[in-house]
């Protein structure tokens, strides 16, 4: 049982803190806050991923010295032939570093996007935006 | 390796070989060029130019698949679950010709609309992130990678929402449709990514191929379920799946003319094809909880977007709306198709798939040109366009027909194979559902074609008096794109064996043996 | 399987960090001052970043922190000092249906968990099937001891190559959406104090600069400028060895550019580094990329297959393919960085002292 | 002669330890002082301390637990960076302040703060 909570502990937090993301990002009628919550709700995700890759009593997956390369030799786990060492899931890792790159990239297209909105309407919140557009709309018909 | 021997080599069966890697870095590589070039018109021709080699790459790829065979392309030279692969087979094999015809289509109709709405100096820009675009799309469309198709989705959807933002000199609203599109959009491809990283915790591999066959040989634990409604929900949000569509109407009415007609053609076309590839080759469709899942949420959503959103189109004032609202109850014809679970019914959705793609592209391209010459964006504005513009009504008639369903176009045939699948199955009231959305249809169409044939055209009013209201000028080439696809949309009514063909071979694959 | 001694201290920082990242989630729900929730949001990822370390993803740490604590606030706070300040707080019909959304999304992934592998373990599917196998594999087939630039520059390049479209694109939607190397006040906002100030406003770098206040700032700056690009470069070379590689590094590289720019001012940045040139960057690493890409093509392999770049010895062809690659990325990520700073810093209007 | 080598290294780690916890305390008194002191210019003072002094101490405690390695070198170049910058840092931000005009909290009445002004006029 106890094995069971501390081996799911990191899980349900993470859980928790992505639905905290997604909450800010449904509740909030502020667009920058939004993206705030956005960028919670997918580092959370990340974390989902790292948390996934680590592997008890192991390393970061990096080799200290690089063994000569072309002999045949297979090793048993995840270990270093000249150290004996544990490494962590490299994938992962390669996987977020990807997602962290395409979330910043996604986060500043939608930064400048609120700039123009600012400018265009003056205000950033999603309800006076939509009221604007609705007298408009009333005006014009 | 001396440069003869290079030359030889590229020239021969070895860059036919590597078409699969090609067709998604061309338009990719080409966008970045597309920026260094600066000048707008050059821009423009150059896409042209890339989107010409992009279509046959994919016409190639279409070519080697035709008679149901699939191929593997592992990206440098990787085995697969090591390694990034790409699959191409018929399913995806129409879908990549399509984006990249309807890349090309949209090219050559959209310089004069691109020239009118967007910043000059802006346009080399412009095109270069269109191009990206489509290198994005292609690149879903292809890949045999879980994570890789996120990659993909991302460089589709931060162009779309890029391009969709270029309205805002049109209409300012074209910045709030853009940023609802990229939260939406955003939350839809995290969940995909939380999806991909839970198949990932059960499986331990990426590769879709092998996750199909992984989950093939385990009995589905929860961590997969979870998976597959994650999946679900996010490429749902991607593709406008009924509750899921609110950022499409908007994204459509405020982006520029040409990415309109690109997008209503596209975007949810592609989404709709993973999500098929994922709920059919990855998961297995026979799976109860999957069957559950397609009974009782994906059809009944379908039914209701269908009737719903065709009664919201209906009552839209704005031409370019009532055609996104007639988009998502598309969708639903589609998600129906998918969610019977049988052969036919998929072939029938893969159908209906292709031949909205031609006629909302028609549609689009038609309302781009009215809105070109003489300034319409609303419905009461169309009339008298029989009269003042005679070839561009008659394009937006056949389109419209098409999407009513009238027999001699391919709308019917799509509709028909649709009807038939669902009878198999012996769902009647899906049947009710498919007459009474036509119904609506045959209602929001007609008041287009009641405006154009039965109105008079306004008389030029003293406002517009400088403006040349009878003369508009229609360009060749836009024109021309138009008519392609109208009668793209006669001819598959006639001689429907080439979508039909690759809609069965693919529908066959997937049911048959997960066909990865 | 028991765990051994370290692990349990391990569990315990764990625990720890993970508490305080609920307490800063918690916090950004419940605050309305904008400021407050990005800097929070700095501090989460900074928070994230450490808990990564403790992870062994020691790659992933260092782009977190530069990225999700850096930029990513950056821009934050620089898009906020062009709006607002305050969010209104949320009506509470929508903080009820928000909640049911969240709960039940909730839900389906705590449903999941029962069926999840407890947390380091060694012999759960994704650690032990293809991750593992690249641990194994990278030694004789790419020969870099850091195994996630192995991976990432090579055996999954084309996710890499994707990844750097994604930030050109990115570039070229704030140039396109703000334009870029153009200084314009806004329009349309009324001018509350010094209407004669506003109509030709520099942007507030320059504002900062010409006042003697920031003499400490400048002669530290001269110094610390060169180091960081000097690190840039170290990270760039280095990740072959050690976490980094052509993206953290083309992100202090802009970093570097950036604090120049705070200090001696945007037209000063400029003239350094012209805006043609940056947007020439963000298309010229992705044409290094692809065009590698296409080089192996017509050498005969497939696309971005290393091993035909040198024909005798393929462990060479994929350092000298990792190489170029990484070039690629960095040129583009600097590039991209900067063109998005000069977007948004051409739009700053002069800043009041009320502003802060 | 006796071996001095083996207590030389048994200190070293004493040391080391004795300044990483110094280093500790001193981080906690900056937190508090944050947290207690009564306005920004005091709490800058407190700043000062997690930045300069507790963060020196915890960086040599590291390079004596380290030895004479690359781990040491690298922590020497973090703490002549940490050197240059966290003053810096620390004056950039009282100078912000100074500029935007806020006055120091000389006296024991306390002038009511503009934005609580605002919601008493409400």
């Amino acid at each position: 049982m106890v094995d069971f909570i501390v081996g799911h502990f990191n899980y349900w937090v993470i859980i928790t803190l992505m639905m905290t993301g997604l909450y800010v990002i449904i509740s909030t009628g502020n667009l920058v806050k939004k993206l705030v919550g956005l960028g919670v709700f997918q580092t959370s995700v990340f974390q989902l991923y790292i948390t996934l890759s680590k592997v008890a009593g192991g390393r970061p997956p990096i080799f200290d010295k690089l063994p000569g390369y072309g002999t045949e030799t297979k090793y048993g786990a995840a270990v270093d032939p000249l150290l004996g060492v544990i490494y962590s899931n490299p994938l992962p890792h390669v996987l977020i570093l990807t997602a962290i790159v395409v979330g910043v990239s996604t986060l500043a297209v939608g930064l400048a996007l609120v700039v123009r909105i600012r400018e265009a309407y003056g205000s950033i919140e999603g309800d006076d935006i939509d009221e604007a557009e609705y007298k408009i709309e009333i005006a014009s018909s | 390796m001396n440069f003869i021997e290079m030359i030889t080599n590229a020239g021969g069966g070895h860059l036919l070989a590597n078409a699969p890697a090609l067709v998604v870095a061309i338009p990719l590589i080409a966008g970045a060029v597309a920026v260094v070039l600066g000048h707008g018109k050059l821009a423009w021709v150059w896409s042209v130019l890339i989107a010409l080699v992009t279509f046959g790459f994919s016409l190639i790829l279409l070519q080697s698949v035709l008679g149901g065979e699939t191929i593997t392309y592992a990206m440098g030279n990787w085995p697969a679950p090591l390694g990034i692969t790409y699959h191409i087979d018929a399913l995806n094999a129409l879908l990549i010709s399509l984006v990249s015809a309807m890349a090309l289509l949209a090219l050559l109709y959209g310089w004069p609309m691109v020239e009118r709405e967007i910043d000059p100096k802006k346009h080399a820009m412009f095109f270069g992130t269109f191009l990206l675009c489509v290198g994005g799309l292609i690149g879903v469309a292809i890949a045999g990678d879980a994570f890789n198709v996120f990659v993909f989705l991302e460089v589709s959807s931060i162009s779309t929402y890029v391009l969709v933002a270029m309205g805002a000199q049109k209409n300012r609203q074209a910045l709030t449709a853009s940023f609802n599109y990229l939260i939406l959009g955003t939350i839809g491809a995290t969940f995909f990514v939380i999806g991909v990283g839970l198949l990932y915790m059960a499986t331990g591999t990426l590769n879709m191929a092998d996750i199909s066959r992984i989950l093939a040989d385990s009995e589905g634990n929860r961590v997969v379920r979870a998976a597959f409604a994650f999946i679900v929900i996010g490429l749902g949000l991607k593709t406008a799946m009924f509750p899921l569509h609110t950022w499409l109407p908007n994204a459509y009415t405020f982006s520029p003319s040409m990415i309109g007609v690109f997008l209503a053609s596209t975007a949810t076309k592609v989404a709709f094809y993973i999500l098929i590839r994922f709920l059919f080759s990855v998961f297995h469709a026979g799976a109860s909880f999957e069957t559950a899942m397609f009974d009782f949420v994906l059809a009944p959503m379908a039914m209701v977007a269908m009737i719903v959103c065709s009664v919201q189109a209906s009552f839209q004032s704005d031409v370019r709306r009532l055609l996104a609202y007639s988009s998502v109850a598309q969708v639903g014809y589609m998600l129906l198709g998918l969610s019977l679970g049988t052969a036919a019914g998929l072939a029938a959705g893969l159908l209906h798939m292709f031949n909205h793609a031609l006629m909302k592209g028609a549609l689009f391209m038609a309302v781009g040109l009215a809105g070109l010459g003489l300034g319409i964006t609303r419905v009461n504005e169309l009339r008298g366009l029989g009269k003042t513009m005679p070839l561009v009504a008659a394009g937006l008639t056949v389109a419209g027909l098409s999407l009513i369903g009238v027999p001699l176009t391919a709308g019917f045939i799509s509709k028909y194979y649709l009807v038939i699948a669902v009878l198999e199955r012996g769902w009647w009231w899906a049947v009710v559902a498919i007459v009474v959305s036509s119904v609506l249809a045959i209602f929001y169409v007609g008041r287009m074609i009641e405006a154009m044939y039965l109105q008079n055209p306004p008389t030029p009013s003293a406002a517009h008096e400088s403006d040349p209201p009878i003369q508009v000028r229609s360009p060749v080439l836009s024109m021309a794109a138009l008519y392609v696809l109208v009668i793209g949309s006669v001819w598959f009514f006639f001689d429907p064996s080439l979508p039909k063909g690759l809609a069965d071979t693919a529908a066959g694959l997937l049911i048959g043996g997960g066909g990865l | 399987m028991g765990l051994d001694v370290s692990f349990d201290i391990f569990i315990v920082i764990d625990l720890i960090i993970m508490s305080m990242l609920l307490v800063v989630g918690i916090a950004l729900v419940r605050l309305n001052n904008l400021f407050a929730v990005v800097m929070l949001y700095g501090v989460y990822s900074l928070l994230a970043a450490i808990w990564f370390v403790s992870l062994d993803a020691v790659d992933v740490a260092f782009t977190e922190a530069a990225v999700g604590a850096g930029i990513s606030t950056v821009l934050m706070l620089g898009a906020m000092l062009l709006t607002s300040r305050e969010a209104k707080p949320t009506p509470a019909l929508r903080r009820w249906l928000s909640l049911g959304v969240v709960g039940v999304t909730g839900m389906a992934l705590f449903y999941a968990t029962f069926d999840m592998p407890n947390f380091g373990d060694a012999n759960s599917p994704a650690n032990s099937y293809v991750g593992l196998q690249y641990m194994y594999d990278t030694i004789t087939e790419v020969g870099v001891p850091n195994v996630v630039t192995a991976i990432l520059a090579s055996y999954r390049a084309f996710d890499t190559f994707g990844e750097v479209v994604v930030v050109l694109t990115a570039g070229l939607g704030v140039m396109l959406i703000l334009g870029i190397g153009t200084t314009r006040t806004r329009d349309g906002e009324s001018p509350q104090s010094g209407d004669e100030t506003t109509q030709s406003a520099p942007p507030v770098t320059t504002v900062l600069a010409t006042e003697n206040h920031h003499i400490v700032l400048q002669v530290v700056a001269k110094i610390l400028i060169p180091i960081i690009v000097l690190y840039a470069l170290y990270v760039q070379f280095h990740g072959d060895y050690g976490p980094g590689g052509g993206f953290q590094a083309g992100v202090i590289f802009a970093s570097a550019v950036i604090l120049y720019s705070l200090i001696f001012g945007m037209d000063e940045t400029r003239r350094a580094i012209p805006a043609k040139v940056v947007q020439f960057g963000t298309a010229l690493g992705v044409l290094i990329f692809g065009g590698l890409g296409l080089v192996t093509i017509a050498m005969g392999g497939k696309f971005l297959d290393y091993d035909v770049l040198t024909a005798a010895d393929p462990i060479l062809g994929q350092h000298v393919g990792i190489l170029i690659i990484e070039v690629g990325v960095l040129v583009t990520v600097a590039s991209v960085m900067l063109s998005i700073y000069y977007g948004f810093a051409g739009r700053y209007r002069e800043l009041k002292d009320q502003d802060w | 002669m006796i071996d001095i080598m083996p207590y030389l290294e048994i200190l070293r780690y004493v040391l080391a330890g004795a300044l990483l916890f110094g280093g500790a305390v001193f981080m906690i008194i900056g937190a508090v002082g944050m947290l207690r002191l009564p306005d920004f210019y005091a709490r800058i003072h407190a700043a000062g301390i997690t930045d300069t002094l507790a963060t020196v101490m915890l960086i040599a405690g590291m390079m004596l637990h380290s030895g004479f390695t690359q781990t040491t070198a690298k922590l020497a170049l973090v703490a002549i960076f940490l050197f240059l910058t966290s003053p810096t840092a620390t004056h950039a931000v009282a100078n912000a302040a100074h500029k935007a005009g806020l006055k120091p909290r000389l006296g024991k009445v306390q002038p009511p703060h503009p934005r609580d002004k605002m919601k008493g006029a409400k």
